[in-house]
């Protein structure tokens, strides 16, 4: 089986682990997944503060380059990307006239109608049902899912099961033996961009997200974006010095939870390279 | 259902040839001071008029519509006999009624006078030439043709069944059925719970006076018990309404009780013995318990007992039967069903209620997760007196006084993400009620209001919101809030003040009050469909104009009180009712109801034809109304020759959308018919 | 087919019908219509591709009405036309006996007319892709030039209404043309009076009808009129979707939904 | 010669444009004279013969206006009229006659200035289609007025 796949800046770079596992679990499962030829950039953040028709184009070209590659299913699994080209992929949708614009600038056809995943709806929909099967190793132990904000905001396009209160990578994560934890900060805003410019904003906000975690007994904090991920383990120390304690709970993407459960080497799913060292046992 | 036999056979009259050399049409042109005679030449008009074939008089005056222009046209009516008059004025909308009554008084039928438009129409969009002039000839000659095809109608006679049906036991319904009662009409009230009272009956003190609600609620209610023109039906819910303003046919479920009311004095030794004891009670929103035979509350209007079938251990097991063992009088009928009971009621009342929101949908706030986040109306029986805590303020989690307690306005209200964007009008003011109960009960704690505005109109309102503020110190906080969630057994709100430099609050409160949004109780729906009345996106009930007819639907002779149209307060639902039961006395003081005779009507012929119409039923689709229905032609023998479509004159409201739709032109209307249209068109075309 | 006449003629015999509608063989290669009221003369019937008449029309006519009840050999059209007119409460389930025919001659006996209706859901309306380019390529003329197309086309009308005599759904006791007060449609085969009626006809069956071609079929002029239907039938489907008939009673024109489509109103 | 001045029917129904078009009256908001009003009670009763009469008469452009959706007086002879309105649209468009000719719109009471928008709109639009002449030729209008 093959599907389209829109890797993005982060996931050839700081979240390297992140796209080490994707592909880990995907070719372990069968699936086959193809990088979009000649992608370019998704605009990020700075696209859409500064320029309305740079931060359509740019993830327009990406839409446009996977239907010239017969895609019809695009699998994003950066949050901010995914998050990006949704967005413009609506609000193209919402308005023939720009959309007949911007294709016009691409000089390549549009038709803005191919399906995007995140990469929880990616799990959701190839993964989850074969779990049972692929699932060697369940890991037992108390873990908290963090959404943050780009998979679930602006609901209206985003479509997320609850908001407010999201349960996808929790249902997953129980799938693969894990006690998903019932806490109150699986959407709050972890600093984000802020991570560069006002550090201690971020350890902050991402430290009341860890401690929260953390005394309700999470063993992990599990992820599904790259943004999320370096605040809560790059920016450890920060978080440390606002909480003013040493805090060792490491944060995991859901595709490296899963690669550990489906039993694959912690090298293919890149466990080695966060900030914050992974010790989680797995029951072998 | 009454028939109209008589009234159709006249309107359905086959004499409808009258060649136009027989007519004698008087046109009179009015100046309309010179609101008409400055742009269009009222003299020529007139003048050209009178050329028309069968015009038999043209006149032009200053004020058509004064004491002296009808006169004049009086005058001409009878001294012309004429047939038919074309009034060229102002917009029928206006005038239509003036005319036609000084017609009537001149004895002529007044459908034989139509008006044709020469101010807005004409000479106020037009600037003073000779085009203006010509279509001003233009309209007046369409109209002489159309004129020429009416025929003379009598407006619709409707008897008057004077017993109202009020749906619904809260405020509302008790309050309209006491007034139509008290104006000497027969009433019918159902309510679908074992009591009436409704929402009001559940809460602790009333806003702004804060003076008990059960205590100025309950006399009223056993006024409505004990009065000799109310039939009170309780747990009774409306099956199916057909017929028509004046004469509907109401189906009633009685929904079985399992007790013979007859026979049970109400005295409630079942209900302290029922073993299953253990159900949440509806009027204490969750917060107390009422056995498998209850009576919902003590002040109960009847205060006699039903068995909920669902929890009753005898329905479930077969076994049991515990209060049919002790009931002193024999009361309890296991073998009860639900009862089907059909009744002519002239009149509707429709007060239905409201419900709030399961703030289930707020995974944000907790509710559902953590016990002592609670709704307002869980918080109005924790303050009320007869309520679980007999009136002290504790926490459903462990029974304690909570001594920091915040209240969140707006939860759901005003929200479109949460698909309710309007507001639901009394939170508000009940919010502010709650705070002030609180800091009246709880001496020394501290309560929060987060609030998005604070929406206090009304007599004293403004005042008591101030009062909760200055005199109780409550605190208000204007921002929303983004989460509640628990850590160490205290309730974290996080929330932000957006006064003083927008900045992100947290309160550790022991306990959380939702002010959640009022919303159409379920069911509404159907129950809008099933009276055909309209409704909102929301479900509320639709009145027929939102500024001139509050208290109206769109189908006449059903009106409407409370909650159930919207949202809103005490006050205001008891003035809607005494509104609604004010519709209906005025609807009662007449033996018959008199309507504008333009119906639709199904065409008949002799035999062996009877009827153009084959019988398609598809007008019966097209109808909005449910007017049309099915009509056997039978011989004296009775058998079937023929199965047609019949226009019920009380339904037909006149749209004519079925004359448009019959493909063999055998539906026609009064006032618009084929022909009318048809030489309209003609002459407004044909003008050289 | 020893089936189909095996069946008419136990109908007859047993009298739960008094007629048999059905095709039987007429001059030269061509099949006609025959009315058979006794048993033996069931052996008459044939079916065959070049029965096309459709039989329809003959069951909401007076002079057959009186006969009794019929049975009726109805392949996919006519159960098409039955099930439209069912709809329109001009046939009951027991006044008639279907004799359905599959396309390959084999017969259906319906028990009731939702069984045609599920029977039919597999036989979907589908305009003949010959057509289709005809329509598009009317359509595609100049508006000035399409309206001489069909001005020059009607002009041969001579209002013999045969067309309505064929057409099952033209079953009103009295039809508009012949409604002279007003006077909607003028008598006479004046091109105007051609284009009314042809406008008049086609809107009438707006919704309704089920390209049988049975007007096209009966024209002695050869108008293509059906084009007309077809078109229409094509705009139902493009505006309010999958078109077929059906006993459920909301018809195009006589229902509709707030969320209908259009582009032309201001 | 004169200037072609054409000769607009608008068919409306009285709850909606009918009182739209008297606001614009009483706004004193000026619009062309080509266009006259026939009320009718409701978009509903509208039959489509008589706008094909309408053309048979020598109109040169059609104006049928009715309530917003949902605004409906009779809560929906506006909707079943929106449907007989695309299906006809549709034929008359399929026979050449020309559907630029008949202006479809909705105008609620309150909307008086847009009522004389649609006129005016409508006046010049038929102004520069022309005279209807193709279908007056059929119609016959064109052999009458060569006799006289």
């Amino acid at each position: 089986m093959k599907i389209g796949f829109y890797p993005g800046c982060s996931l050839t770079g700081s979240s390297r682990e992140y796209n080490e596992s994707l592909f880990s679990i995907s070719k372990a499962a069968g699936i086959d997944l193809v990088e979009i030829t000649d992608w370019n950039c998704c605009g990020a953040t700075a696209a859409h503060n500064l320029n309305k028709e740079l931060s359509v184009s740019l993830p327009a070209r990406n839409l446009a380059l996977a239907e010239l590659d017969e895609m019809e299913e695009l699998v994003v699994p950066c949050a901010a990307c995914y998050n990006r080209l949704l967005m413009t992929q609506h609000e193209l949708n919402e308005d023939e006239a720009l959309k007949n614009q911007i294709a016009q600038k691409l000089q390549m056809p549009l038709k803005n109608d191919i399906k995007i995943l995140n990469v929880l709806q990616y799990l959701e929909k190839y993964f989850v049902p074969r779990l049972d099967e692929l699932v060697k190793f369940p890991l037992a132990y108390d873990v908290a899912c963090y959404y943050g904000c780009l998979l679930v905001r602006p609901n209206k396009v985003m479509q997320a099961d609850r908001w407010e209160d999201p349960m996808t990578m929790d249902a997953i994560m129980q799938k693969l033996g894990a006690n998903a934890l019932d806490w109150p900060f699986k959407t709050e805003c972890c600093g984000a961009g802020f991570s560069v410019s006002k550090t201690e904003i971020v350890g902050e906000l991402s430290g009341k997200i860890v401690r929260s975690a953390v005394d309700r007994g999470a063993k992990a904090l599990v992820v599904a974006c790259p943004m999320c991920h370096s605040n809560l383990d790059m920016r450890r120390p920060a978080i440390e010095s606002y909480l003013k304690r040493k805090v060792d709970v490491p944060v995991i993407y859901i595709t490296q939870a899963i690669a550990l459960a489906m039993g694959l080497s912690p090298k293919d799913a890149g466990i080695q390279r966060h900030f914050v060292p992974v010790n989680l046992t797995v029951n072998r | 259902m009454p028939e109209f036999s008589g009234i159709l056979f006249l309107s359905t009259s086959l004499l409808t040839v009258k060649p136009s050399c027989m007519s004698k049409i008087g046109v009179f042109i009015c100046h309309c001071g010179e609101n008409i005679s400055a742009t269009v030449d009222v003299v020529k008009v007139a003048e050209e008029a009178g050329k028309l074939e069968g015009v038999a008089f043209s006149t032009d005056y200053k004020y058509m519509c004064s004491d002296p222009g009808q006169t004049l046209i009086k005058q001409a009516i009878k001294d012309k006999g004429l047939t038919g008059v074309v009034v060229a004025a102002c917009s029928p909308r206006m005038h239509e009624p003036t005319f036609r009554k000084a017609c009537a008084e001149a004895g002529l039928n007044p459908y034989m006078c139509e008006m044709s438009n020469l101010r807005e129409h004409c000479s106020w969009v037009h600037d003073k030439s000779d085009a203006t002039t010509q279509k001003a000839i233009d309209l007046v000659r369409t109209l002489v043709e159309k004129v020429k095809h009416n025929k003379p109608l009598y407006n619709i006679k409707v008897p008057v069944t004077k017993t109202a049906l009020v749906i619904g036991g809260g405020i509302a319904g008790i309050q309209a059925s006491l007034d139509i009662a008290n104006a000497g009409h027969k009433v019918v009230l159902i309510e679908k719970d074992p009591s009436i009272g409704g929402h009001m009956s559940q809460l602790s003190e009333t806003f702004p006076t804060l003076d008990c609600s059960q205590c100025i609620l309950t006399p009223r209610m056993v006024e409505v018990a004990q009065h000799p023109n109310i039939t009170l039906l309780t747990y009774a819910e409306l099956e199916k309404l057909e017929g028509f303003i004046g004469n509907f046919k109401a189906t009633i479920r009685k929904k079985a009780k399992s007790i013979d009311e007859k026979l049970c004095t109400g005295c409630g030794l079942c209900t302290t013995k029922c073993p299953t004891k253990k159900i949440p009670s509806e009027f204490n929103t969750g917060l107390g318990f009422r056995p498998a035979i209850y009576v919902p509350f003590p002040q109960a209007v009847p205060n006699k007992p039903v068995i909920d079938k669902l929890n009753c251990q005898y329905y479930l097991k077969g076994k049991c039967k515990v209060c049919e063992k002790l009931c002193p009088t024999g009361a309890i009928r296991f073998d009860q069903e639900d009862e089907l009971v059909e009744m002519e009621v002239g009149a509707v009342v429709a007060a239905t209620g409201f419900n709030v929101m399961e703030p289930s949908g707020f995974p944000e706030y907790g509710y559902g997760k953590y016990k002592d986040v609670i709704t307002g109306l869980q918080f109005e029986r924790l303050a009320s007196a007869s309520g679980p805590t007999l009136g002290e303020i504790r926490r459903p989690s462990d029974g304690k006084i909570p001594q920091k307690i915040v209240f969140i306005a707006c939860a759901g209200s005003r929200d479109p993400a949460k698909g309710i964007p309007y507001c639901s009008k009394i939170c508000c003011m009940y919010t502010a009620k709650h705070a002030m109960l609180y800091q009246h009960k709880v001496h020394g704690g501290e309560s929060y209001i987060f609030y998005m505005d604070i929406r206090a109109g009304g007599k004293n309102y403004e005042e008591f919101t101030r009062r909760a503020i200055v005199e109780d110190e409550v605190n208000y906080i204007r921002g929303r809030v983004s989460k509640v969630y628990e850590e160490n057994g205290k309730l974290i709100v996080k929330g932000v003040d957006t006064l003083l430099n927008a900045k992100p609050v947290e309160i550790e409160a022991d306990m959380v009050v939702l002010a959640s949004a009022a919303i159409a109780n379920p069911g509404s729906e159907e129950l809008a469909q099933r009276m055909h009345i309209s409704y909102d996106a929301y479900n509320f009930f639709s009145e027929a104009h939102p500024k001139l007819k509050p208290v109206e639907t769109n189908t006449a002779g059903i009106f409407l009180a409370g909650a159930c149209q919207a949202p809103k307060d005490i006050p205001e639902t008891v003035s809607q009712a005494s509104g609604a039961a004010a519709k209906v006395a005025i609807l009662f003081s007449q033996n018959e109801l008199s309507r504008e005779p333009v119906v639709a009507v199904v065409n008949r012929s002799p035999a062996p034809l009877y009827s153009t119409c084959v019988g398609c039923f598809m007008c019966a689709t097209a109808c909005p109304y449910q007017a049309i229905s099915e009509k056997l032609i039978t011989d004296r023998k009775g058998n079937v020759i023929k199965r047609v479509a019949k226009v019920n004159p009380g339904l037909c409201q006149g749209c004519g959308t079925c004359v448009a739709f019959c493909r063999s032109k055998s539906i026609d209307i009064d006032g618009y018919s084929n022909e009318q249209m048809y030489s309209e068109v003609m002459a407004l075309l044909n003008n050289d | 087919m020893n089936e189909l006449i095996k069946k008419a003629a136990e109908l007859l015999e047993s009298n739960v019908v008094q007629i048999v509608i059905g095709y039987g063989k007429g001059s030269a290669e061509r099949t006609r219509t025959i009315f058979i009221t006794e048993a033996s003369g069931c052996d008459q019937l044939i079916f065959d591709s070049r029965c096309i008449q459709n039989l329809a029309v003959y069951l909401t006519k007076a002079e057959i009405k009186k006969l009794g009840k019929p049975a009726i050999v109805a392949p996919v059209p006519v159960l098409r036309s039955i099930l439209q007119l069912a709809s329109e409460n001009q046939l009951t389930e027991d006044g008639l006996v279907v004799l359905g025919v599959t396309p390959e001659s084999t017969l259906i006996e319906f028990e009731s007319f939702a069984a045609i209706e599920t029977y039919l859901a597999s036989h979907k309306i589908e305009i003949d892709e010959k057509y289709q380019k005809i329509i598009e390529g009317i359509k595609s003329m100049p508006v000035e030039e399409r309206f001489a197309y069909w001005v020059k086309e009607l002009e041969p009308c001579f209002k013999c209404y045969a067309c309505r005599a064929a057409c099952p759904l033209c079953y009103c006791t009295r039809c508009t043309v012949e409604n002279n007060q007003p006077q909607w449609i003028k008598s006479a085969s004046h091109p105007l009076g051609n284009l009314e009626w042809h406008v008049m006809r086609a809107m009438h069956h707006a919704g309704r009808c089920t390209d049988c071609d049975a007007c096209y079929e009966a024209c002695p002029m050869g108008i293509p009129i059906h084009l007309l239907t077809k078109s229409m039938l094509q705009d139902v489907t493009e505006n309010f979707g999958p078109y077929g008939p059906s006993l459920n009673k909301d018809n195009t024109l006589s229902s509709f939904k707030p969320e209908d489509k259009e582009s032309f109103i201001k | 010669m004169t200037e072609f001045e054409p000769k607009i029917v608008a068919f409306v129904c009285n709850w909606c444009t009918y009182a739209g078009a008297d606001l614009t009256g009483t706004s004193r908001i000026k619009y062309a004279t080509n266009v006259k009003i026939i009320r009718f009670p409701c978009t509903g009763r509208i039959d489509f013969m008589l706008l094909l009469k309408a053309f048979g008469e020598g109109a040169d452009g059609i104006i049928v206006s009715g309530c917003h959706p949902n605004d409906c007086h009779y809560t929906s002879g506006n909707f079943h009229a929106r449907r007989r309105w695309i299906m006809f649209r549709g034929l008359l468009d399929m026979l050449g006659i020309d559907v630029r000719r008949i202006q479809y719109s909705w105008v609620s009471a309150a909307e008086g200035a847009k009522w004389a928008d649609i006129v005016n709109t409508t006046v010049n639009a038929i102004r520069d289609l022309g005279p209807y002449t193709d279908y007056a030729k059929v119609a016959g209008y064109l052999e009458k007025e060569a006799e006289v």
